[in-house]
């Protein structure tokens, strides 16, 4: 692929259920090494956009291209193979499997022997912290370990970008924190990253550009810092005052 | 807390031990009748470990297991009938008939989520024995017999129980040893993350329906040998012995009772079914069916309403007790 | 004129068949359980049926209610003894329990009844009648009818009552039927029961006309799979269309390739359905 | 909180506490709602509205703190139990029957009352008030629109006769004018009395209804105050949008 391609790009994404239209012509291009933060009020689509860019829903229409390929219908195993880790909003951790071997899954991926596979899992297992829980059963774990287990089997499939859905929500303050360690850590890897997320701090403390997502579409993207002044996006928010009678 | 290399010597001291009982047990029992029981358990795990490979460690839940089992036990015969070959020597043709219809049947079934899959396999296996039943050239509804005396080794038929014990044995150590193998590599990973979550393991690259395919095949495979080697032992099979539902049940039961997902658990599982199921027999004669399965059913509901891992998850929980105990 | 004859009798059957169905359907749809043991449930109303008439000399008019209050009471002890706790548990468990179920109940009566078959006399609704060149066997017209309005009857009940109302309401979103006020384990239970009291009038019928064996209730559970598939999961009316389009396949295949083929026919049916359709014909997608 | 403010109240929700499994769903969430108020519940998405809403009701179990009705007890209650003593809700998401009809949807409404005649009574009085459900009283739920479902929610709700009736977001994924005509429509619930806990995202609307309000962040209560007030406060903002403030996200 050109040196200048985007990363992944989704174009003009149109997700319908029945006449409702929860993504309406949706677009977004991401760069090499960006972190973006969608983010939008509820029922606003952008988990359904989320799921189309990681292929786990096909768009009505649109096109969607991950390193220059035409992934708008490929499967997801594809898009793993070619380098697009996700987690799920609800941790979708295989219970019956130690941690260990739930990061093996992910390893074996780019490594078909168990032994490598074993050791490229030990890496990413140190990386992300686990190595405490390393032989307990996923299925015991609280959600914050299964939150971090899901990021930690991402990786070891080496993914060039990581889409992350509220992989911080409910979690406590520090555990806040610790993650958002964890994502700066994997971006200096050089993973680009796409975070869906409800808590506005994180989107701020972390991204580079904030795509805010409002009825199906695109809009505003830009510095976070900057699209939170925006009066479209604090409308999109906070609502709008409606024109009616005074209050009795 | 015993540290790890004394465990994993310990493990290996344990599996040595209990391979030696189970090679030498029958050599000590006289009657014939527990060496024909050992033989029919050897049968029974050989069976639901070929099972537990689908219905176990990757979950999907065939209730149509037989639909297998008959073909091998089927091709061993009709190979006698229409040939006079040893019946060892139509178990290939077992195998390939098996991986064949695995082939074609497994792409759309296999596609199917959850009671639809069970379904599926259950019609596969009732049409297989509606076609049996009502095809003359394959025995009807009367069966086929194996030669009436042993002409040679080859027949495998023989008075005594022993040799099928072996022979059984031999076949389940072989399809063990690929068990364990298989689930430390690639493979037994990734059936293991279908069966836990099958959307997520796709989204780590686990082409889902490529790798039950797999293990429906030779699952398949392995069914097909049991049924061989058990038509090769009765000398005869027909309809139902060779594909009825109950056999399919069988097969499902004996691996959830001992735990399915599990290496040994089919074994311990075939190790308690088996044996109630023959001695409740003796003990009650031709009657006896009604009680067996009164028993069977039993103890199934209770095992379902109880402890649904079966007795491995029971054996978990016991540790886990201990281990709060201790620590 | 015997081409309409073998689709009376198919259409006369299929309504027997829609009916147990229905009682499948409904707990199907409704708690997403498959109950193994259907088919045995329908065995059981026709042992039933079987004792009313020979030892306590009931005619159909009183064992066909008998056999379905005691397969509503069976419905309802198996909801709340075995059910309620594997219906949120792993598949197998639901699978095993009520296969379970299904070899306790039918190895009990063959070791009580034995394998033998036994029926009740042919003419127990009177002679054969012959009406514009057809064939009426009392027995199979009474039990068909019986069984359409039944299941009609049943539809009705879901439909247009308050307490179908609330049935459906727990089967479609179990949170929003606690959120209008509705326990929903009695309803559970009440599914559960009504499901086995279909089965019960459903067998008491087809022993009308049909062998009474331990064994029976096998290929009647793979007919009712079948009829639930096609017409799709939680729908009586589907069931009623199936059930009544599978008695017709049934007969014509008997009637033009041979009766032995008849379940050949329906279950590439019902695969080609499964494979290509995998929520029913009739169900919405 | 005076013990005077807490006699006087209908709802009194008291460092409400949630969680799945290990995960928080709100971590301390205190409000009151009195006889004939009408109290808006704000915060962003994923703050938690949706959670006290259903911890009240009773879909979900609180793990800590108390909820009282009319001082009683009814933390813990099961959804069936709770809406039998006069509370209801119109949930997120609808949750309708949509595969019955809009009358059947609305007598299921009046399940806990036990009682034919009055569901006839407040049926009638329903479709007076929302007359475009009995345009479609025989359609089934899953025909309708967006706006017709939210009515359709409302009417389910008010069909048990509640004295407290529960709003989780009725703007919610509507367009304008209808939302218009949802807020009018609450506007005469307030007017005839009714006590309304209306959970929003969108703060000017609901303000513009409410007596009182109460915003949550992150499944903590971070302000309160009588609604005018609140309007005006720009910490709604920044509660919102996570502006205005450089320190540590807590």
């Amino acid at each position: 692929m050109p040196a200048d391609a985007p990363l992944l790009e989704a174009r003009d994404i149109v997700v319908a259920f029945g006449s409702f239209r929860a993504v309406d012509g949706a677009s977004l291009t991401i760069g090499k090494g960006e972190i973006i933060g969608l983010i939008g009020p509820n029922g606003a689509g952008k988990s359904t956009f989320f799921n189309c860019l990681a292929g786990d829903r096909q768009p009505q229409s649109g096109s969607i291209h991950l390193r220059g390929h035409d992934v708008t219908r490929a499967s997801p195993e594809e898009h793993a193979r070619l380098g697009l880790g996700r987690s799920w909003q609800v941790p979708a951790v295989f219970d019956d499997l130690s941690v260990r071997e739930n990061v093996m899954v992910g390893a074996f991926l780019r490594h078909p022997r168990t032994a490598d596979a074993a050791a490229a899992a030990e890496q990413v297992i140190d990386f992300t912290g686990l190595r405490p829980i390393a032989e307990a059963r996923s299925g015991s774990l609280g959600t914050p370990a299964r939150k971090r287990l899901e990021i930690a089997r991402a990786l070891a499939t080496e993914p060039e970008i990581l889409l992350l859905d509220e992989a911080l929500a409910g979690l406590t303050p520090t555990e806040v924190r610790a993650a958002i360690e964890l994502v700066r850590r994997i971006h200096a890897r050089g993973i680009t990253l796409v975070i869906v997320e409800h808590v506005m701090e994180v989107i701020l403390s972390l991204a580079d550009r904030a795509v805010v997502f409002h009825q199906g579409k695109v809009i505003a993207q830009g510095p976070p810092r900057e699209v939170v002044q925006d009066p479209g996006v604090i409308e999109a928010y906070l609502g709008r005052s409606l024109s009616r009678k005074a209050r009795a | 807390m015993m540290p790890a290399a004394t465990r994993f010597a310990g493990r290996w001291v344990f599996a040595v031990l209990v391979v030696a009982a189970l090679l030498a047990w029958p050599l000590f029992v006289e009657d014939q009748f527990y060496q024909r029981v050992g033989a029919l358990v050897m049968l029974a795990a050989l069976s639901a470990s070929a099972w537990n490979l689908v219905g176990g460690y990757a979950g999907q839940i065939s209730i149509g297991h037989v639909l297998f089992f008959g073909c091998g036990a089927y091709a061993s015969l009709l190979g006698f009938t229409w040939f006079e070959w040893a019946p060892i020597l139509g178990a290939p043709f077992g195998i390939a008939l098996s991986l064949l219809l695995a082939l074609v049947v497994g792409g759309p079934t296999l596609r199917l989520k959850g009671h639809y899959f069970s379904m599926a396999t259950i019609a596969l296996a009732e049409l297989a024995r509606i076609i049996v039943t009502n095809a003359p050239v394959l025995g009807g509804a009367v069966g086929v017999s194996g030669p009436a005396m042993p002409r040679s080794v080859l027949d495998l038929s023989f008075i005594s129980p022993l040799p099928y014990y072996y022979i059984f044995g031999t076949v389940l150590a072989v399809l063990l040893l690929f068990t364990w193998w298989m689930n430390r590599s690639r493979m037994g990973f990734y059936l293991r993350a279908i069966r836990g979550q099958e959307r997520a393991a796709r989204s780590l690259g686990v082409p889902a329906q490529r790798y039950k395919m797999y293990a429906y095949l030779v699952s398949a495979g392995f069914t097909s040998v049991a049924g061989s080697l058990y038509a090769a032992m009765l000398g005869f099979v027909d309809p139902d012995s060779g594909f009825g539902i109950l056999l399919s049940v069988k097969m499902v039961i004996a691996a959830a009772l001992g735990g399915a997902g599990t290496l040994f658990g089919p074994l311990v599982g075939a190790a308690i079914l088996v044996p109630l199921e023959e001695i409740t027999n003796a003990m009650f004669g031709g009657g006896g069916t009604g009680i067996t399965y009164v028993v069977y059913g039993a103890i199934i509901v209770f095992i379902s309403r109880f402890a649904p891992g079966g007795l491995a998850e029971i054996l978990s929980r016991f540790q886990a007790w201990r281990a709060r105990r201790a620590g | 004129m015997i081409l309409a004859q073998v689709v009376l009798n198919g259409f006369l059957v299929g309504a027997v068949y829609a009916l147990f169905s229905s009682g499948l359907t409904l707990i199907w749809g409704m708690m997403n359980v498959v109950n193994f043991a259907h088919g045995d449930f329908v065995m059981i109303a026709m042992y039933v049926a079987f004792i009313a008439f020979t030892a306590l000399h009931l005619g159909p008019e009183l064992f066909v209610p008998l056999a379905a209050m005691a397969l509503f009471l069976l419905g309802v002890l198996v909801y709340y003894g075995l059910v309620r706790h594997v219906m949120r548990g792993p598949m197998l468990a639901q699978i095993l329990g009520t296969f379970g179920l299904a070899l306790v109940l039918r190895y009990a009566t063959l070791w009580i009844f034995s394998a033998n078959f036994l029926s009740l006399p042919e003419n127990l609704l009177g002679e054969v009648q012959t009406f514009a060149g057809l064939r009426l066997e009392p027995s199979r017209v009474v039990a068909g009818l019986a069984a359409l309005a039944l299941t009609i009857g049943l539809h009705m009940l879901l439909t247009r009552t308050a307490l179908g109302s609330r049935l459906l309401a727990v089967a479609e979103d179990r949170s929003a039927a606690m959120l209008v006020g509705i326990r929903p384990d009695p309803m559970q239970a009440l599914a559960w029961g009504l499901g086995a009291a279909c089965t019960g009038v459903a067998g008491a019928l087809i022993a009308l006309f049909f062998y009474i064996s331990p064994m029976v209730g096998e290929s009647l559970a793979l007919i009712a799979f079948v009829v639930v598939c096609l017409g799709g999961f939680g729908s009586v009316p589907g069931a009623l269309v199936a059930g009544l389009t599978i008695g017709v396949i049934e007969s014509l295949t008997s009637f033009w390739i041979g009766p032995a083929f008849k379940d050949v026919v329906v279950f590439i049916l019902f695969l080609a359905v499964l494979w290509f359709r995998p929520q029913g014909l009739l169900g919405k997608a | 909180m005076s013990d005077r403010g807490m006699s006087d109240a209908l709802l009194s929700v008291r460092n409400l506490e949630v969680r799945y499994g290990d995960l928080v769903g709100v971590s301390d969430v205190s409000l009151e709602v009195r006889k004939g108020e009408v109290v808006a519940l704000l915060g962003s998405n994923g703050a938690g509205k949706t959670t006290v809403l259903n911890a009240i009701i009773g879909l979900v179990r609180p793990s800590g703190g108390e909820v009282l009705w009319e001082g009683a007890s009814i933390a813990g209650q099961p959804a069936f139990a709770v809406v039998g003593r006069g509370l209801a809700l119109a949930p997120e998401g609808w949750r309708l029957f949509v595969n019955q009809t809009v009358e059947q949807n609305l007598r299921l409404g009046a399940t806990p009352l036990r009682d034919r005649k009055r569901e006839a009574e407040l049926l009638e009085k329903v479709f007076a008030f929302l007359p475009k459900l009995k345009e479609r009283r025989r359609q089934e739920a899953g025909t309708l629109s967006g706006g017709e479902r939210q009515m359709l929610a409302v009417g389910r709700a008010l069909m048990s006769a509640p004295r407290l009736l529960l709003l989780d977001e009725p703007s919610l994924g509507l367009a304008p004018a209808i939302v218009e005509m949802m807020y009018e429509k609450l506007q005469v619930l307030r007017d005839e009395g009714l006590t309304l806990l209306i959970a929003e995202q969108s703060v000017e609307l609901a303000l513009e209804i409410a007596d009182r309000g109460y915003v949550i962040q992150t499944g903590r209560s971070v302000l309160e105050g009588p609604a005018d007030e609140l309007a005006r406060s720009p910490e709604v903002q920044r509660a919102y949008l996570g502006i205005g403030g450089d320190e540590e996200p807590a």
